[in-house]
């Protein structure tokens, strides 16, 4: 297939962390259904690592290799490093997106910083988002 | 193996086209303009498919331009009704919601030449009413473009209703019959229609070569200015060997037409049949006035990229609108015409099949298709807040 | 046996266009538009296609458009200049009097909408000079757009020379290079070309199939609207086979061009030699700049019709102008253009020819020419009062 | 050929009466260069019997077509039914001309009057012209 490269043919047909956390320690939730495009991120963290990460996504090819990736590439880390998960650590770790698939990385990204908000959040602890200003704007034309 | 089920973009070149284009790439190869015999020999076998094609709309030979696909000969049909529009002082055109991109966005470049443009609700079930036509035409309506049949959801138009209306109106009729020709009957004449629109490759010929028939009398106004190929129609060398392949299919996929579609509409029903049983799922366009050949399906919960690239992983082909705007990341405007909202419209599904297909790969491609949408669905939180009741099912 | 010697008309279609074409009617015929592999396997065939044109012009992939042809290609680039011109309140248009009417037509064209267009003598040889352009270049010139060698009399313009001065002066530079690609050495850059069109059919590609060039950063204006094919550019589902014979066909010609034209230009040279020992006959257009394979003569007391209808009989295929013009009465323009009179304008001969001729057809159409020359004077009024002194002699 | 008839390819490439007549008894000279066509008729009459009649044509394969059919049309017919040709007759003779290439029939029709009145005149006598209300108009577009 051209659109994709086979990194994100392989997390799309064989997604890794699907699925649902019961007692989730954090929940992030972002896209709309309008957008087509939906992420939600569950962790379980323990002593601020994360030792379990699943993911549930409607949207696109992509929008479903960029989750798979994403939870990959945090899996075992610390909350901390988690944080510094970008787009584009996804996008290359995919071997690229076609352009206007760009904005799918993106959502990876947010909905993992949203599971953490939520995370810090019950914690009681502060959330500091980190300066996205690497981020590609979303293109779809509804939103 | 591969089930192709998605003819509605593009079909296979079958033997009989091929067979008819081959003597003309290396020994037929003279330019039809040329005097000399090698020439002379082009221009006969273009009058002469000409001629067929004329007979299979039942109108006359010089009544149909040769063009570069069925989008060009939209772009043309559209130009001249334009021009002639705009010399009368008449810039008002009627057209509907749910068009080809290659009517509405020449509508949208005329729009911003001072046209007004009216584009009818396809309602529901995805049909207009010859009445709804009837009460939008204005005094200074130049044009109604209504497409015969809806390439992403198959709906067949009222199209001789429509063309009764326009000629008591005395308003141009032009019709995009591009998903129609050769799958549905067609006689300009009885139909009332001004100009019509085909592309080749949607009925087993080949791709970039149409045709546009205009109704002797209409001043057609050129798109592409040069030679005086086509009598001035049309500039640019004449496309032979793909016109005689656009020709021999189009004979064959009229003279087969009946017999082709009782077939493809026992696949198209099984498919449609089938289908319906996956829980959540909605047949889009209406079941009775459609194409033999068409299935267009939603379902809830889940986008239709996934899917498929799942089919394709299955050996299914298949779209999830138009091959055209693949690109795009809007839902299809078809389906927000007929009112499915952003969160359906994004999980389609069109099946388009022939006559080459069989009833084996109908079942493979339910059984494909069944364990697709279960598996996406299976993945989405959308279909999860569903299940548990979180968010109301829309069908 | 016929000797085939219109190849600026059009060419035989090579071997291998054909076969690069022939696995996309049948096996990888799906839409390059759609998802599944059989569409993206397309859609890869187009890229690589385009990317190999790309390098024989020396431009990016992505600069290069795919048209229905040369026609087509010279109207948009001409529409896209317009346009951009228009915004600019720029409406002067600067060409040469001797170019092919798709260039012509839409010039014309243009004229009824308010722009005024300089055409530029060519003199008696067939060519301009940069400066001529220079100097008539004004404030409010949106385009220069030069042929890069003329069909009917061969002659190659400097267009280098003109790139560089469109470009000092900031003006938009296109080239009808239709006669000229895969014949003539091409680097857009190095010429400072913004535009160019080509059409396969001129070196042994498909009919029906052309490109064009358009430098990274001019807003191309859409001619064919509709889908998102070509990015937006030019509507309709691409034509996979006929790209890929026109890739092929381009990347043999340039790849072969040097070789060919020592072949050529000596059976070139052959019959210039030869033909001009018909006295009062007179050859067009500049010996030196001239395409390797144009021969083009006038002949005093004779009309090229009958001359082209006797050459035929003795099997040898000819033109006596364009080919698509053939249906007209009046002389060329182009030798018109040259400061032919009507009475020498009507009795020329194009001799066009290619690789795949050989020297012995040469000697067959010598002989051929001067028979018919011969007989068709022998029944002209015009030279019994010639050979009677009772008209003199123009040539 | 499709461009034009048998009929019309062997008055061409075999034209019948091609020649001059010395001391002809009526000459007629239509057309000109510029416009692509010029046809000279010569007759030689006895007793108002048209007994010699030839031809110089210069333009397109109709034209000698036409001139040869013409000629062979009124050959052996006396100066008065040689009058009646018509434009008409010539085209029907040759089983049909291209719309664009009417005009050459026409041309041959006047040359053929013209000779006569050349023929007439040379006796003295009166020419009276059929009224050529049958006729196709010249379509090129210099004269
Ligand atoms: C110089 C030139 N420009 C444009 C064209 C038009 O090309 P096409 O016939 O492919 O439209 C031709 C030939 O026909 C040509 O010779
Ligand atoms: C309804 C309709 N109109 C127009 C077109 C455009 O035809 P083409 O791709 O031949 O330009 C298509 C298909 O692509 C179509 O389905």
């Amino acid at each position: 297939m051209a659109l994709y490269s086979e990194k994100v043919m392989d997390h799309f047909r064989n997604p890794r962390n699907v699925g649902i956390i019961e007692n989730a320690d954090g929940i992030g939730e972002v896209g709309n259904a309008r957008c087509g495009d939906i992420m939600k991120i569950y962790l379980k963290v323990d002593n601020d690592i994360i030792t379990d990460i699943k993911f549930e996504t409607f949207g696109c090819g992509s929008a479903i290799a960029s989750s798979s990736m994403a939870t990959e590439l945090i899996k075992g880390k610390s909350v901390h490093e988690a944080m510094r998960l970008t787009n584009k650590a996804v996008v290359e770790a995919l071997d690229g997106l076609p352009s206007h698939k760009v904005h799918c990385s993106v959502l990876a990204e947010e909905a993992i910083q949203a599971a953490l908000k939520d995370y810090f959040t019950k914690k009681g602890l502060p959330f500091l988002t980190m300066p996205m200003t690497h981020r590609a704007d979303c293109s779809c034309h509804e939103c | 193996m591969k089930i192709y089920a998605d003819n509605a973009a593009t079909t296979r070149v079958s033997d009989h086209a091929l067979k008819a284009m081959m003597p003309y790439f290396q020994e037929q190869y003279g330019n039809p303009s040329s005097l000399y015999e090698l020439g002379q020999k082009a221009q006969e076998a273009l009058d002469d498919a000409r001629g067929r094609m004329a007979r299979l709309l039942n109108c006359q030979a010089r009544e149909i331009i040769f063009t570069g696909g069925g989008s060009e000969a939209n772009n043309q049909a559209i130009l001249t009704a334009a021009k002639l529009g705009a010399k009368q002082g008449k810039k008002h055109i009627i057209s509907t919601a749910f068009e080809h991109h290659a009517v509405l966005h020449p509508l949208e470049a005329l729009k911003e030449e001072g046209f007004d443009i009216t584009l009818l609700d396809v309602h529901e079930h995805g049909l207009v009413t010859a009445e709804e036509v009837a009460q939008a035409i204005r005094s200074d309506t130049c044009l109604v473009t209504i497409m015969f049949a809806n390439n992403e959801i198959g709906t067949i138009q009222p199209i001789k209703e429509i063309g009764k209306v326009c000629k008591e109106k005395g308003v141009l009729f032009h019709t995009d019959a591009v998903q129609a020709v050769g799958h549905e009957p067609i006689d300009v004449q009885d139909m009332n229609i001004d100009m019509l629109s085909l592309s080749a490759h949607k009925f087993h010929g080949p791709k970039g070569v149409g045709a546009l028939y205009v109704k002797r009398g209409i001043v057609i106004a050129p798109l592409i200015r040069g030679g005086a190929q086509e009598k001035n129609k049309r500039a640019g060398t004449e496309n032979v060997p793909l016109i005689m392949g656009m020709a021999a299919a189009m004979e064959d996929a009229c003279e087969n037409m009946e017999e082709n579609s009782v077939k493809i509409r026992q696949m198209r029903d099984y498919l449609i049949d089938e289908i319906s049983q996956i829980p959540h799922s909605v047949l889009n366009g209406d079941r009775q006035q459609r194409l033999s050949g068409n299935v267009n399906f939603c379902f809830e919960g889940i986008e239709g990229e996934g899917l498929l690239l799942l089919l394709d992983d299955k050996g299914v082909c298949a779209s999830s609108g138009s091959a055209c705007t693949s690109g795009s990341l809007d839902p299809s405007h078809v389906l927000l015409s007929i009112g499915r909202p952003h969160e359906i419209a994004h999980g389609s599904l069109r099946l388009s099949i022939c006559e080459d297909n069989t009833i084996e790969e109908m079942q493979a491609i339910v059984r494909a298709v069944k364990e697709v949408v279960e598996y996406l669905r299976s993945i989405s939180p959308v279909w999860t807040d569903l299940k548990q009741g979180k968010q109301q099912h829309i069908i």
